[in-house]
This record gives C-alpha cells, structure tokens and sequence, in this order.
C-alpha cells in the first residue's frame, strides 16, 4: 500500500525533523487516510497538494495530534510522539495554523501572540513578539484591538504570528490563504517565503497552486487519502495528475 | 444452523420476553419471603419501572436528560387524587385523564423547548416539577400543604383489587404492556431516526431529519407513562402530596432508567430493582454502619451506583449483560463451525 | 435478567434471613413500629425522638411489662422516613407487614403522618403519632386506630389567645412554615380571626427548606403587629428568632408553637431569642418544676433522666416518650399485646406522661390537655416558666 | 419605599452567593463544554466545614482557609475520577455524571456531619445597622464586601494573568488552544478548582446568615444554574449579573406577593428560568452581544 510513496522519499543524509510512516487515520468509522509516509528535513519547505477529501487537512491534524491515528508512526525530531496530545507536540515545537485561522476572537492581538509563546518563559515574550511584528508590521498597529474584529488577512498573519511565537522547529499550515482577498493572498505568501528563507522548516497544504509553489520546494501530491507522487516542485508542475488535482488551475 | 439463524431474532425476543415474565412473576414470591422486602417495595418498583420506562426512548435513544419525570408522575398522582376525591369519578377514568394531562402537558412544552440545546432541557423540566410542586401546596384543589388523602382504590370489574400482592400483578400486567408498547416504539424507523440524532445530530440533520417533533414525542410517551405510574401510586397509597413532585422522584427514576439500560426496554425494570433493593437493604443495615445520618446514607449508594454504571457499562446492566450474553453466543456458536 | 438478579440475591440474601415468624402471642417481645425524621427537613425532631423512645424503652425493659399473667419485653423497630411523607407510607407498610408489629409509633410530624393515617386505619394498627394537626385525628370515625400526643393546634392557639387578652394584644402576624403543621396553625388562627377573637394583619409563609426569611418578617412587621407568632420547627424556628431580631421587633412579642420547643432553638437563634414565648409542656422547664402532682413528679423525672442520658433536654422527646409509655400502659391494662386491644384500650386511657396528662376517650384521640401547657420565656438562654 | 429597599438588600446579599454559583458553572461550561449539577455541593462544603469548624472553636479565617482547600481537593477528584475526558463524552452522560457526584458529595458529608444544620457566627459582631429604616446586618456588608472582592479577583485573573488567558482561550476554541501548547486537561482542571473555591466561598459568606446543613448543595446548584443561563451560560459577566438579579427579583417579588400567595415565592426562580428558556434560551444578557459585535 505504502511502496509507491516510500521510493519516492527523498533520502534524507539527517534524521528528519518529520517522519511520517504508514499513517492510518480517519473519523467516526471512515477512514480517510490509508497509510501515508511523509518526511520533512531541517530547513525544508514543503507543500502537500491534492484535491478536495484528499485527506490533506487528516493529515496535518494527525501530525498535530488534534487526531489519534489509527495505525503507523508519527515521529517528530526523531522521537516517536504517535501518542502525545497535541499540546506537548506543541510545546516540542511542533506548531500547527489550522485551517479557518481560528485566533481567540475575545482576545487582544498581544494577548493573542503571548498565548502563543505560552509553552516559553515569559523572558522570551519581547524578543518573540519583535520578531512577529517585524514580518507583520501591521500587526504591530492592532496590538490592542479585539482580534475577532479584524479582516480574513489580518487574522491569517495573526494565526501564523501566534504559532511563530512559540518557536516552531516545525511550521504546519492549513490552507493559509484560503478565503482571503487577492492582495491578503499576496502578503501572506510573501510572509511563507520570507520564513522559509530565514531557515523555518515547514509544511504547507495549500489550494492555490500559485501560493503553493512560490513557497515550497519539494512536494507530496495526495489523492483519496493516498500518496501519489512526490518530488521536487519543478517535478510536480510537469505532472498531469497535479494539474488535475488543481482543476486546471494554472499551475505556473 | 441457518434455520436457527434465521428465526435468531424471534428466539431471541421470545426468550427475552419469558426471562422478563418470569421475573416478574418470582417477584411475589422473592419480595414476601426475602427478609427486608415488603410486597409494598414489589408494588413501588413496578410503578418506578413504569415511570422510567418513558425514559428508555427520550434518553436512550433521543440522547435528552429528564429530570423532570416527577412534574408527570405526580400531575397523574393529583389528577387520580383530584378527580376521585373531590369529583368522586372512576379511578380508572382519573387516570385516563391524568395520563392526557401529562401528554398534553408534556407536548406544549415540548413546542418551545426542543429548538434549543440538550442542557436546557434538563432544567426546563426541573424547574417545571419545582414549580408544580409550589402551586399544588397552595391550592384548596390540590389539599394544600397538607396533601390529599382517601384516595378512591381502584377496582376489576367491580371488584376490590384488596392487598399488595393482588395489585403487584395488576401493575405488572401494566408493565408489561407499557414494555411492548415502548419495544414496538424502539424498533419502528422512528426510533432509528432517533438513534441517528443522538449519534449524530449533524449527520442526522444533513438528511433532512428535524430532531424537534421526534424528540416532543418521545417526551409526550414518557410523560404519559410517568403519569399513568403516578395515578397508580395514588390509587395504591390513598395518599397525594406535593412529595410526588420532588425533584428526588425525577432523579430516582433518571437512575433506575441509566443502571438498568438506557437503550434496553428491559432496563427500567431490571434498574428499579436494583435500586429498590438498594434502599431497602440499605435501610435495613446502613444504621448500624453510621448511626450519624440514618437511613439517608443509601443516596450514597445510589450516587455511586449512578457513576460506576456510567463509566463502567455506559448502557447499563441489561445493555451489559446483553453484549456479555452475545459474546458468550458467539463463542458457542462459532466453536462447532471450525 | 430480573430472574438472574433475583436468583442472586435470594441465594446470597434469602438464604440466611427468611422472613420471620410473625410474632406470634407467646413471643417474650413486643414489636413496636417507630416510623420518625431520622433524616431530612425534621431531623432535629427525630433525634430526639428516638433517644426518648430508647430511654423509656430502658426503663420499661428493666422490669418487663406485664401482660396477663406473663412478662414481656418492647422491641423498638426504628426506621427512617427522610421527612418524606411517601417515605412514611413505605416505612408504615413495611412495620405492618414485614415486622408485625403491635402498634406504630410516628410519624413524627404531621406531613408524615398525614400519609399513613388512611391505611394505618385499613390494616387496624394503632398509631400514636407526634404530629399536631387536628386532621390527624379528625373525623373520630376515620380515625378509630389513631391517636396523638401533642395538644391539637387550637389548643395551644387558644392558650396563646389568653395571653395575648391578658396584654390586650389584638393585632397578630402569623409567620408558618408552608406544609401540614404549619398549615395547621395558620387555619387556627384564621379560625379565630373569623370569629372576631383576634386580627389576624398577615400571615406570611415559608418554605421548609428556606433559611432566610428576612422578607416575610419585613411585611409582617410593616403591617405593626402587636405580636408575631411563628408556627415552625428548628433550625427554621431559630432563623424566624434571628430575623425578627434583626428587623429590630421586641423579642417580647414574639410567640412559638410547641414545634419551635428544642435545644436548637435556642442554639440556632443565639441571643436572638432572648425573650420570646413558646407555648410548651412545662417539662421544658423541668429543672424549675416543684414536683407536687403526679403530672409535674413524671415531668420532672423524664427532664431529669433525659438530660442525664443525653447532657441537654429537647422539648421533642417527651412527646415520643410519652407515645410509647402510652401504648405500654394500654398493653398492661387491656391485658393482652394485640392490636385491637391497644386500641380499645388507648381510648378509655387516663395517663400522666413526661408530655402532660392524657385524657383519651371516644370522642378524642387528640393528645395532652391545656393543662399541661404552659407559656414559657427565654430567659439567660434557658426555657423559663411564666408567672 | 422601605420595603423595597429592605426587600433589595437581601436579595442582593443571597443573590451574591447565587452569582458565585453561576459563575462556577459557567466558567466550567465554556471551558470544558460540561454542564456540573455539582456546583451546589461546594457551597455545601464551604458553609458547613467553615460553621463546623468555627463552632468548634477555629478561628474564622483558618476555618474558611481549611474549608476553601477542602472543596477544592473535591473539585479536584470530581474532575480526575468522576470526568476524565469529559469533554470528549456526550453531554448526557456528563450531566448524569455530575448529578451522580452531586448525590454522592452530599451522602458523605451526611454520613460525616449528620442532618443538623450548623451556625456559625458572623464574621463582626454588632447589631443591624439601620439606615433610613433599612436594616442592614454587619454580615450583610461581609458578602457584599467579599463577593466583590472575589468578583474583581476572577476578572483580574481572567484578563490580566496568563493562566486567564488560557482559559479564556480554551473557552474560545479548545483546538486553537491545544495547538498553542495549552493543555486542556490542565486548565479543565484549574477550572473546576477554581469553581469550587468560587463555591466554597458562596457558602462561607452565607454560613452566619442561613446556617448551612449538608442538604442545601441541591437547592443552591439549581438557583446558580438558572443564574447563569438567564445570564447566559457564554459569559462569567452574564452569570453574576443574573445571580443577583434573581437574588433580588426572587425577594422582591415575595415580598409584594400578598400573604395568602407568598408561598409562592419559591417558584420565582424558576418560573423566570423557565421564561428565559422558553423566550430566549441563549440567556437575556446574550442579546446584548450580538447587538454589539
């Protein structure tokens, strides 16, 4: 079940911070995702494609530990972390910006970013906090203001503000630009390139081809809860069966 | 073999049915001659199981927590003392009439109530009984704080029922009607609708299934067989006061339902029992144990009764045995086969 | 399922305890039904209940009672109705028909007692309760098997109604709890205001769970009464005590019903009750009674014995004792220990109890007599006879 | 006019401890989805260990500290025992499992205290103060005094502590809080601590006014609940204002129902819940919210 995706895996010459293997997961009774083997090294980007009920967002939340899997291994800088709730994978530094943003609409966007580094001592705040609003200087303007009242691309660059904060060794994204406005798509992959090139490992599932591959460099397409293919993304672009998962979307 | 396998359900209900008949059937003989049992506990745990019975669907199946069976119970209770005391009309006909009560009771409230979450429910109808229990403590109708006494006992045919053994059978020929009525009930599409909101209630909306008029009518057929038990209480005790009303009557039955088995037609019966055998034998003997607190000691075994029944058979003791049953069938069954 | 349950219990249960022999006429013990508030709401009530009822109990087991030619010995049932009227039917059916007993004592308050009357007087046990509503026993001819030992409400109305026209107090406010005693004793005050003895301003009522009672005692004071009467038991009696003193009304028109009459009382309400009036036995006061009559010399050794037994008096445990000591007396004069006979008995009884004197007949069933009742004052925290 | 202000005063007072109530249920609500019919168990536990206690002969701070950690302590096993994982079970079987500790909570403390109610002193001595006919006990400023204190004390932990804003988060979106390295188990439980102090000190206050017995957990739960949802079950703000508002609707409300009828005073409370759930079941303060967002 598994043969097609584990040749396909880049050798890695480290121990990957991510190893996915043999991943089985699902809802109630369904299972949505058949045995899937990812990587993902030190300082990589990479992006996950793959249509709508691919299985792509099971899979982040099962590597998150918002989800039990059912079978196989997730191991996280070489520790096996299968059974940790998602907290601790969190404090490990294992950081997850789940689809639809989700910020604490209640809270201010301070209180949102220190929530954020919750897991660190509250030294680290300030240095944390300067970072964040370096990459998003707007945010830096609505310190005070209730974060639920922002627009969709402000609460995006929160969403991915508050998991920088708490010092990601890994960097997960769900669909970070879906819903928002030509221009928010815009800065918020500008903001995905500018971490990948300070050295922030991460992972992306993404609808917009555009976005996906302007961040990434390597690639996993999946297809009903399979791995297809995987390969560098100038690979990828070439392959009929992204284009389809895309739905003829341009893919350049 | 296939034989068997095909007639399987039918074996298997008629077998069940026997075993509930028998037991019913031992319980005179058990509750006279068993030392701290009375046959007036035999006569008090088949009314519960009545009462309780209406929760087997609401709760087991529709998911809702009622703690409000006690406002139906004793509007039958006072409907039964009212209409034979003061209007000297049938028993028979009161509680016809106090069951239409409870129903119709049970259904307006039922209207305003299901569009809104689980939880309030629960203290919907907790604060309908605490409020019934205030207004019949202040009306001449209802006796006052001083209750209704003389209640007029029921009749067959004409006939004095006379004793407890005698209206035992009499309430547990009710039982078991009210039990195949409820079994029918589970087992139509209704009840799968049922099953399906309270696994799902998105998945279940999803099929175009509104869970409000399915859930208001599981309420109306709890609310009536609570007052039918009720009416029969107070025929048997001659008695009536706003005691009937407790929110201590709502909690015993919401335990009899959850220890028997929520999803079990059988569980309220078998959860009366129980829990009627815990007061009493907790009576007899917590005493000694604790001269502190009396006979109150047994809510204890009650509480915990409640949550070790939750958190170790979620489907009660007839829903527990059961699957230990199927288990057992299974490995008896599958061992010639190999 | 309900079989192999049933199958269980009756191998690990039944086994050992099969149903006794019913008392039969030659067993050496009298079984005795006590059906009280060992829990609940009235709890304070059954306590005291039941150390009387094992107090006399003790005395009379020392010497036996003498049946006929024979000595016989009582053997108490104690069960606990929770305060709960239901509750008091089950625990009465059971007495009947699980223990045999000769006669039940209880309940111990009218709501418990109201719920048992009716098929107490269908099986024919006697019933000596310690509830104070005249329903009890009234209608006479409903009531043949019952009996009671508190005076009927009325009566200690009525001796309230004499001090009050000593003071030339005529505007009440009556405070009661909202059950059947206290029910009892708002009727016989309205009873009275009907026949132009008293002005009845308010009457305000309580639940008998409440502990807070500060806005029926605001209305009732606004209406200016000249005097308060509180129809309620403790710990609710204290807490009536407390915030009528905090409304700021004199303490010295501030009237109690028997039911009020314990230790806790005076615990519960503190100085609060400094000053208050309760209509009660004189036993209350027992420390203080000159034993001269019979009556008073029976009043004083039940104080005496009792709070030598139990350190502090309770106004509740004459009332039980005295329904026990009752019965023993009906056993000894009828001659015989079965039901039918306590009840004839009972009826032609003349008796001088810890409670008072009882003077039963056919035509009353309805406890202690108003001579027995006195007006007491609380005086440096301890009941004290007036005048 | 002075009655009303007598009648507004006391139920102020009773209706503080119902806000502390409602605010324990409410808090426990929004953070771990679990509706606790137990709430009124720790005001049970607070009043009577604080009155048996000070009858005793502790000195009143230390019988309140010793009373406080001892609810708390049985928060803490009806969280870890009685509801782990409560927030991934169904909500009927949570309630049933509350309502089971709830019994078992007061079973015990029957077998330990007994029936009796117990009285302990109020925390001044001093008789009622009278203004302008208003009669005011000493006692009475304590609750005020102290719920607020404890009120202001909740919303400064709330807002201004990290651990509040954990749990405000957690109330916010359990997922999103987990993702940021909180810890839902944790803060379930810091929450039912929390309740449970709020709880025990209800009991406390009150201890000197209505002498607490072990059966009064009950009665108190179920004026808290209406508390919070005529407040609204979704915010701690809705919750207080709704237990001092039925505090004073209920006395009030007695107080200008005429004597024949004032025995039914004790349905107000729950014929104002069962209006609020029948009218407007989000709670009457919700409408508020969504005005504003």
């Amino acid at each position: 079940m598994t043969d097609d995706a584990s040749t396909s895996t880049e050798p890695g010459t480290s121990t990957p911070v991510l190893r996915v293997r043999g991943l089985v997961a699902g809802y109630d009774r369904i299972e949505a995702l058949h045995g899937v083997d990812v990587e993902v090294h030190q300082g990589e980007a990479v992006t996950l494609i793959g249509s709508n009920g691919a299985g792509k967002t099971t899979l982040l939340r099962t590597i998150a530990g918002l989800m039990r899997p059912w079978r196989g291994t997730v191991e996280f800088l070489g520790e096996d972390v299968s059974r940790w709730p998602a907290e601790r994978r969190a404090r490990a530094g294992l950081a997850l910006v789940p689809e639809g943003r989700r910020v604490f609409a209640g809270l201010t966007v301070e209180e949102n970013l220190r929530l954020g580094g919750y897991p660190h001592p509250r030294s680290l705040a300030a240095d944390g906090l300067a970072t964040v609003y370096e990459l998003f200087p707007k945010l830096r303007d609505r310190r005070t203001q209730a974060a639920g009242t922002m627009s969709g691309g402000e609460q995006q660059m929160l969403a991915i503000g508050r998991a920088m904060m708490s010092r990601p060794k890994l960097l997960l994204l769900d669909e970070p630009s879906l819903g928002l406005a030509p221009l928010a798509v815009r800065e918020v992959a500008d903001a995905l390139v500018e971490l990948a090139g300070r050295d922030t490992t991460l992972a992306l599932v993404e609808q917009n081809a555009t976005v996906a591959f302007h961040v990434a460099r390597r690639g996993y397409l999946l297809d009903r809860g399979t791995l297809v293919t995987a390969g560098s993304v100038a690979e990828l672009r070439e392959d009929p069966r992204v284009h389809e998962a895309y739905l003829g979307q341009p893919v350049k | 073999m296939a034989v068997l396998g095909r007639h399987r359900r039918l074996v298997t209900l008629v077998l069940s049915y026997g075993v509930f008949v028998g037991g019913l059937l031992l319980v005179p003989f058990l509750f006279t001659r068993v030392h701290p049992y009375t046959m007036a506990d035999g006569v008090l745990m088949v009314l519960l199981a009545v009462a309780a019975l209406g929760l087997v669907p609401f709760t087991g199946y529709a998911g809702q927590v009622s703690l409000g069976q006690a406002a139906f119970y004793g509007t039958g209770a006072y409907a039964t003392a009212i209409l034979t005391v003061k209007l000297h009309l049938s028993p028979w006909l009161s509680l016809v009439i106090g069951a239409a009560v409870a129903g119709l009771l049970a259904y307006l409230l039922g209207l305003a109530l299901f569009r809104a979450a689980g939880h309030y429910l629960t203290l919907a109808t907790i604060a309908v009984g605490l409020i019934l229990g205030v207004v019949v403590k202040q009306l001449d109708v209802t006796g006052g704080a001083e209750g209704l006494a003389g209640v007029t006992p029921l009749t067959v045919f004409g006939a004095d029922i006379g004793g407890d053994v005698n209206f035992f059978y009499l309430a547990a020929g009710i039982l078991l009607v009210a039990t195949v009525v409820v079994h029918l009930v589970c087992r139509s599409m209704f009840a799968r609708t049922l099953l399906a909101i309270s696994d799902s209630p998105v998945a279940a909306q999803s099929c175009g299934v509104d869970p409000a008029p399915v859930k208001r009518s599981m309420f109306v057929l709890a609310a009536v067989l609570a007052a039918v038990a009720g009416s029969l209480y107070a025929s048997w005790s001659g008695f009536v006061d706003a005691s009937t009303l407790d929110l201590n009557v709502s909690l015993q039955l919401l335990i009899i339902a959850t220890v028997g088995g929520r999803r079990s037609v059988f569980g309220a019966a078998v959860g009366s029992f129980v829990v009627v055998s815990l007061v009493r034998f907790a009576k007899e003997w917590l005493p000694d144990v604790s001269s502190h607190a009396g006979g109150q000691v047994e809510i204890i075994a009650y509480g915990l009764a409640l949550i070790l029944v939750l958190r170790l058979l979620p489907r009660g003791i007839v829903g527990g045995a059961a699957a230990g049953l199927r288990r057992l069938a299974g490995t008896v069954t599958r061992t010639p086969t190999r | 399922m309900a079989v192999g349950l049933a199958a269980v219990l009756t191998l690990g249960v039944g086994a050992g305890c099969a149903k006794q022999e019913s008392a039969a006429s030659d067993s050496t013990e009298i079984p005795i039904g006590v059906d009280i508030e060992k829990s609940g709401p009235a709890s304070v009530q059954g306590e005291a209940y039941e150390r009387a009822l094992k107090l006399v109990a003790r005395q009379i087991n020392a010497n036996g009672v003498k049946v006929g030619n024979q000595t016989k010995k009582i053997k108490l049932i104690v069960r606990d109705n929770k305060s709960d009227p239901a509750e008091s039917l089950s625990v009465a059916k059971s007495l009947i028909d699980n223990d045999n007993v000769a006669a039940i004592i209880g309940g111990g308050a009218s709501p418990t007692t109201m719920s048992i009357v009716d098929t107490v007087e269908a099986k024919k046990v006697p019933l000596v309760s310690m509830g104070s509503s005249g329903a009890i026993v009234q209608p006479i001819d409903k009531r043949k098997y019952i009996f009671k030992t508190p005076g009927n409400t009325p009566v200690i109305a009525d001796v309230m109604l004499k001090q009050f026209q000593r003071k030339g107090i005529k505007k009440i406010a009556v405070l009661s709890v909202d059950n059947a005693y206290g029910a009892a004793g708002l009727k016989a005050w309205q009873d009275l205001d009907k026949a132009g003895k008293i002005d009845l301003v308010d009457n305000e009522k309580f639940g008998d769970k409440d502990k807070d009672f500060t806005v029926q005692v605001t209305k009732a004071v606004a209406k200016h009464p000249d005097a308060v009467v509180v129809w309620a038991i403790p710990p609710q009696a204290g807490i009536a005590a407390q915030n009528l003193r905090q409304a700021k009304y004199p303490s010295n028109q501030v009237y109690f019903d028997t039911g009020a009459g314990a230790e806790l009382f005076v615990k519960g309400a503190g100085s609060a009750s400094e000053g208050m009036y309760m209509v009660h036995s004189r036993v209350l006061a027992g420390d203080q009674i000159t034993a001269t009559t019979p009556a008073a010399q029976a009043e004083k050794k039940f104080f005496t014995d009792y709070s030598r037994d139990y350190g502090n008096f309770s106004g509740f445990a004459p009332m039980a004792a005295d329904a026990l000591s009752l019965i023993v007396q009906a056993i000894t004069k009828g001659g015989r220990a079965d039901r039918e006979t306590i009840r004839d008995s009972l009826e032609k009884l003349t008796f001088d109890g810890a409670f008072g004197t009882y003077q039963f007949s056919p035509t009353n069933h309805g406890g202690v007599d108003e001579s027995s009742l006195a007006l007491l004052v609380v005086k440096n925290g301890t009941w004290t006879l007036t005048s | 006019m002075t009655s009303l202000a007598q009648f507004v005063v006391t139920g102020f007072t009773t209706g503080a401890t119902y806000a502390l109530v409602g605010l324990g249920i409410a808090l426990i609500a929004q953070v771990t989805g679990v509706i606790s019919f137990a709430q009124g168990e720790f005001v049970m536990l607070g009043g009577l260990t604080f009155a048996l206690l000070e009858e005793k002969g502790l000195a009143a701070p230390l019988a309140a500290l010793v009373a406080i950690v001892l609810a708390c302590a049985v928060g803490v096993v009806l969280e870890r025992l009685v509801l782990p994982r409560a927030r991934a079970g169904r909500t009927d079987q949570t309630i049933m499992l509350t309502i089971g500790a709830s019994i078992v909570i007061e079973g015990v403390a029957l077998v330990v205290v007994g029936t009796e109610p117990h009285f302990a002193r109020p925390f001044t001595k001093g008789s009622a103060l009278s203004v302008g006919g208003v009669h005011i006990t000493p006692q009475y400023v304590w609750v005020v005094a102290i719920t607020a204190v404890v009120l202001v004390a909740m919303w400064l932990l709330l807002t201004r502590t990290r651990v509040g804003w954990a749990m405000r988060a957690t109330a916010m979106d359990a997922e999103a809080a987990q993702l940021s390295g909180i810890s839902p188990s944790r803060m379930s439980l810091i929450v039912f601590v929390v309740a449970a102090a709020l709880g025990a000190i209800g009991g406390i206050v009150l201890a000197p006014l209505q002498s607490p017995d072990a059966g009064i957990g009950i009665a108190l739960g179920l004026k808290g609940f209406a508390a919070a949802v005529i407040g609204g079950l979704g915010r701690p703000a809705g919750a207080v204002v709704g237990g001092l508002a039925l505090g004073i609707v209920e006395r009030v409300a007695a107080g200008y129902l005429p004597g024949d009828f004032s025995g039914y005073s004790d349905a107000i409370a729950f014929a104002l819940l069962l209006l609020v759930l029948l009218v407007r079941p989000t709670g009457l303060l919700s409408a508020l919210r969504v005005e504003r967002v």
